[in-house]
């Protein structure tokens, strides 16, 4: 019963981690076609500029509010100077140029940060422990598990209850069509692409704390938050919180059934998934 | 005129280590096998419009095979050559018919996910792959030729190893493509729907063209696992799987020697770079950017449309 | 042409399509008989497109069937209707545009003779196949392009191209679909005498939609209406020309 | 108000519009009339911005937008109905109209959502359906509407009536008359008959060449015109 629950909460936490990132990769796309294998790069670049401001200002919340913006601005030059040149191409291309952007981005983090890893303390009010049964739980995990949730309510009443969201759903069913009602579609990708690359900052800098900070944390993230997305439906909302879910679940649970092979069970949840649904849980049918 | 070329090419190539160095002998072995690497990978993406981005995991299957047998004291080499291509073919069936349904970015994702899946098997099975350390090569490759015993060890002879054996594997592939089969590729990367409502059945033809593919990538793993003495994990990384991405586009895929073309500029760059950096991935992906922007049609394919339209225009 | 009753080659019953919420076709039973040329019509957005679709097996109807030879096809894949000789053309133009002429026709040739997963011998070798691809070209009057690569070509000879693509699998049935569209008045006489010419030759049925009223009543034997999803009439050409319903259905009143 | 001049059009490299020069003024309805594949909707959209001319100029209220970007045209007060309406489809009616809201322009009575209500009725039934449920009729009703909320000078209709029932055919030419008195209009029709009866002017266009002009009842007495270059 003990080990259950600690599963569960691990399985919730990083679920809820998972989530987080999944959810700007899956905006990115469904709006804009794009899938950004920078996205776990970005989300590395958040949890080193929480690191690099909490030097400054010795504050964790700090370094979570300002981090991700920086990575918003950061992703916001990329999209302007270079992804907005390939839209009409070849999906190749595109990945191929998201390609480029990380390994430029992964290198520089190596050169500036150097190759070792980083730790960094969650704040006081998080840093305890609760009791569960006779094992002393991180409540910043607690926290984690709660602030999901918070984000993703927070973001779906954001996509259906604002203008803005509205705008987004409207470029991303139809680009040439909302210019059509003199919507900035341009402008509008821009933003959406910044607005991925802060969401991929914020899930670096929630993480900083329980995952050592360190120049491999980008390429671990992004294959897994690849799976989220393919098996929660590629550009689907529900879908990433889903996907996300199952695959935290399975990953905890799985680590005590199988042991050694526990990495490839991500995979294999891919495969039944796309054998019995081949878009992916709430994916849409491809046209 | 091109037979001519092709000819000498092939005489260049016989006779290159005769007239280079032992380096530029393993540069040329590396240029070979990833070359085929890139041109197996472009049966995909060029003829069949299909953007695989987990086919390293295939070329680490073949390679891994090639560890482990040699490792358990399997000697004959062509024996572990059929048992990778065995092997490697399997992999591509399996993964290819949960793939081939999918489109696209689809299908991108699915295969990089399965190659991943392979990657993770390798890395983590420490008892049978040596884990992240990967598999050295204990024994000395000894290839029996008509009762002729040949070291692998020897630049030379690997190379000329390597070269009958990408050579054999690009007979294929020039073979396939000018098949019946090529043709319906060729149709599928045109116009899949039109395939389908001419009695194509697309799933079918990508699934055998998947592991046609997949199962020539094992077998460059197989030279690959040679030529670096080992099997690593690297090998099956995704990263890796962009290697003959970019050989291809560099080189242009719609070309049948482009993947070729670019695997020798690839290594020509890396070479040149890392002769004043040790930052050669940075280079890449700054190389890589001008590269996806202004080169629609790959490198060598803008340019030659290019100097076709100022042909065109003057004459 | 022969009077002698003719048996049905395509048999529809009472089918069903909807995109989402909105009902395209409404249950729709027809026949159509073997030999001819018979049509399709009905003002734009009646769902011909879709009836047509439905029938070549890129959806399945949400109710009903589909007899083609006795053969109950309701729900095949597009690939094996082909199979059993019911082929189909596109109202956009749908062909192989970075590959000549020939290779165009050769792919349906190469499938028809199950020659697909021929992977070593040489397709120069298959000279029986350049000589059939040969053969429509030069019925499709296409020649003189062999080996020009198709989107090249002006609209209407890619249109040429997309009938050799369909009269190459052999068929026994063919949908046309809108052979005309976006033809200028003398590529359409052209397409129009190919068809006739086509339909003559050979033992095809041909199933027409088109939108040109006189292309309509000069070729075809038997006509189908269709209007906001379901049949509104049937008969001969001269019957629908004095068909009041129909005359109303295509000019809204207006006339 | 809208003036082309002589411009020439390519998709790729096929040439499709090749010298058309065409007039709109204030209070007109204009009819492109042509058949399938003259190029109509070329036309509309390189006049709207998405298929910039390669020789010629645009010009609306004497302002050169040749090369703006068409949400810049839209802004400046060009409301587009494209042929295929191209509803938002997981967005309402309602959000399809919120997202296309653009500020009014000086003298021209701001449209609101209300008063789309009374002016087309039916669409406030339909407001809280999803664009992707409704008919082919509603749909161009509500791709007027939603023209309408970018609060245009002018309104650019390709093929309103295509795939319509002769019902609602109707029913939208009086709503086209209706918006008449506010605004004009340019359309583009295949169906000569519905086209005539509505418009002031018309030009005939084939083969991506204007081959007549003048006004409607000069067209509808023109056979040879009809026969030639319409589907009549």
């Amino acid at each position: 019963m003990e080990g259950f629950v600690l599963n569960l909460l691990n399985g919730l936490s990083w679920g809820m981690l998972l989530f987080l990132i999944s959810v700007g990769l899956t905006t990115v796309f469904g709006v804009m076609g794009i899938l950004n294998f920078a996205h776990g790069s970005f989300y590395m670049l958040g949890a080193y500029f929480c690191l690099e401001i909490m030097k400054y200002f010795n504050s964790f919340w700090i370094g979570l509010i300002v981090a991700p913006l920086f990575v918003a601005i950061l992703g916001f030059i990329i999209e302007k100077t270079l992804l907005n040149k390939i839209y009409a191409r070849d999906v190749i291309f595109q990945l191929l140029l998201t390609f480029a952007i990380l390994l430029i981005l992964d290198d520089s983090v190596r050169f500036i940060w150097g190759p070792g890893y980083h730790v960094i303390n969650p704040p006081d009010i998080l840093s305890g422990s609760v009791k569960v049964f006779t094992h002393s739980y991180p409540v910043y995990r607690f926290f984690l598990i709660i602030l999901g949730p918070v984000v993703a309510v927070i973001l779906w009443g954001f996509f259906h209850f604002t203008k803005a969201g509205k705008i987004i759903r409207a470029v991303a069913s139809d680009r040439e069509m909302a210019e059509g009602v003199g919507l900035n579609a341009p402008l509008v990708f821009s933003l959406v692409f910044a607005f991925g690359c802060w969401l991929a900052g914020l899930g670096g800098a929630l993480a900083s704390p329980i995952e050592s900070v360190a120049p491999s944390m980008g390429e671990k993230i992004i294959i897994e938050s690849f799976i989220v997305v393919v098996i929660g439906g590629m550009g689907s909302f529900p879908g990433a919180f889903i996907g996300a879910l199952i695959l935290g679940l399975v990953e905890s649970f799985g680590t005590n059934l199988i042991g050694e092979i526990q990495m490839a069970i991500p995979y294999l949840v891919l495969a039944i998934i796309l054998l019995v649904k081949p878009t992916g849980l709430f994916g849409k049918k491809i046209a | 005129m091109k037979k001519v070329f092709i000819f000498l090419l092939i005489l260049f190539f016989l006779f290159l280590p005769k007239i280079s160095s032992e380096y530029w002998t393993f540069i040329a072995i590396e240029v070979l096998i990833m070359g085929f690497f890139a041109m197996s990978f472009n049966l995909l993406m060029g003829y069949s419009g299909l953007l695989s981005f987990g086919h390293a995991g295939f070329f680490g299957v073949g390679a891994y095979t090639t560890a482990i047998l040699l490792q358990h004291g399997f000697n004959s080499l062509f024996l572990i050559l059929l048992i990778a291509i065995i092997v490697s073919l399997i992999c591509s069936v399996v993964i290819g018919y949960l793939s081939v349904r999918q489109d696209e970015i689809y299908f991108a994702m699915i295969t990089l996910g399965f190659g991943m899946m392979l990657y993770t098997i390798a890395h983590n099975w420490t008892d049978f792959t040596g884990g992240s350390d990967g598999l050295p090569l204990m024994n000395e490759p000894i290839l029996n030729l008509f009762g002729k015993k040949i070291s692998l060890i020897s630049p030379e002879n690997l190379y000329f190893f390597t070269f009958v054996i990408v050579f054999i594997g690009i007979l294929i592939l020039w073979k396939i493509i000018n098949s019946p089969f090529g043709l319906i590729l060729k149709g599928m990367r045109e116009n899949k729907n039109r395939l389908n409502f001419s009695g194509g059945n697309i799933s079918s033809i990508r699934l055998f063209a998947f592991t046609i593919s997949g199962t020539l990538s094992g077998v460059a793993g197989f030279l690959f696992c040679l030529f670096s003495s080992m099997a690593t994990p690297d090998f099956l990384h995704w990263s890796f799987s962009a290697k003959p991405v970019i050989m291809s586009i560099l080189g242009g895929a719609w070309n049948f020697y482009g993947p070729m073309v670019g695997a020798a500029i690839f290594f020509a760059l890396e070479q040149f770079i890392k002769m004043y950096t040790d930052n050669w991935m940075i280079f890449l992906g700054i190389l890589l950017i001008p590269i996806t922007i202004l080169f629609p049609k790959g490198v060598l394919g803008t340019i030659y449309d290019y100097a076709k339209k100022r042909y065109n225009s003057k004459s | 042409m022969t009077t002698q009753k003719k048996d049905t080659i395509l048999k529809v019953d009472n089918i069903h399509h909807s995109y989402g919420k909105f009902k395209v076709l409404n249950g729709i039973s027809l026949e159509v008989k073997r030999g001819g040329i018979t049509a399709l019509i009905g003002p734009n957005g009646a769902g011909k497109t879709t009836f047509y679709n439905v029938i070549s097996g890129k959806f399945p109807p949400t109710r009903g069937k589909i007899y083609f030879n006795n053969i109950d096809i309701t729900g095949f894949p597009p690939h094996k209707i082909v199979k059993l000789k019911l082929l189909r053309s596109f109202q956009i133009t749908n062909i192989f545009p970075e590959l000549t002429v020939e290779e165009n026709i050769l792919i349906p040739l190469i499938l028809k003779r199950g020659k697909c997963y021929s992977f070593f011998k040489d397709l120069k070798k298959y000279k029986e196949f350049y000589i059939e691809a040969e053969n429509i070209m030069n019925n499709l009057g296409l020649i003189e392009f062999k080996n020009r690569t198709v989107s090249e070509l002006a609209y209407g000879d890619k249109r040429l191209v997309e009938i050799g693509i369909t009269f190459a699998s052999d068929p026994e049935m063919i949908l046309l679909d809108e052979p005309t569209a976006g033809m200028n008045p003398a590529e359409t006489e052209r397409t129009v005498n190919l068809i006739k010419d086509l339909s003559e030759k050979s033992n095809v049925t041909f199933f027409i939609t088109e939108h040109d009223m006189n292309v309509v009543f000069s070729v075809s034997e038997y006509i189908f209406v269709l209007h906001q999803g379901s049949l509104l009439a049937q008969g001969t050409p001269e019957e629908i020309k004095n068909n009041q319903e129909v005359k109303e259905a295509y000019l809204g009143g207006s006339v | 108000m809208l003036k082309v001049e002589d411009i020439h059009v390519y998709i790729g490299d096929s040439y499709i519009i090749q010298g058309i020069s065409l007039e709109v003024k204030k209070g007109e309805i204009v009819a492109l009339l042509g058949r399938n594949g003259a190029g109509k909707t070329t036309t509309f959209k390189s006049i709207i911005g998405y298929l910039p001319p390669k020789k010629g100029n645009i010009f609306f209220e004497n302002v050169n937008i040749t090369k703006n970007k068409v949400f810049q045209n839209v802004r400046l007060g060009i409301g587009y109905v494209p042929e295929d309406r191209r509803l938002f489809p997981d967005l309402t009616v309602r959000e399809n109209f919120e997202v296309s809201f653009l500020p009014p322009h000086e003298g021209i009575e701001p449209w609101t959502i209300d008063r789309i209500f009374s002016e087309i009725p039916i669409v406030e039934k339909l407001q809280n359906k999803k664009g992707g449920e409704l008919s082919g009729g509603e749909q161009q009703i509500v791709a007027i509407a939603r023209a309408l909320c970018c609060n245009p000078k002018l309104l650019l209709l390709d093929e309103p009536c295509e795939g319509l029932a002769p019902v609602i055919v109707e029913e939208l030419g009086e709503i086209i008359l209706k918006l008449k008195q506010h605004i004009p209009i340019l359309m583009s029709e295949q169906n000569a008959h519905f086209a005539l009866k509505i418009s002031d002017r018309g030009y005939v266009i084939d083969k991506g060449k204007i081959k007549f002009s003048g006004s409607a009842n000069q067209l509808k007495e023109n056979k040879e015109i009809q026969e030639r270059y319409l589907a009549v």
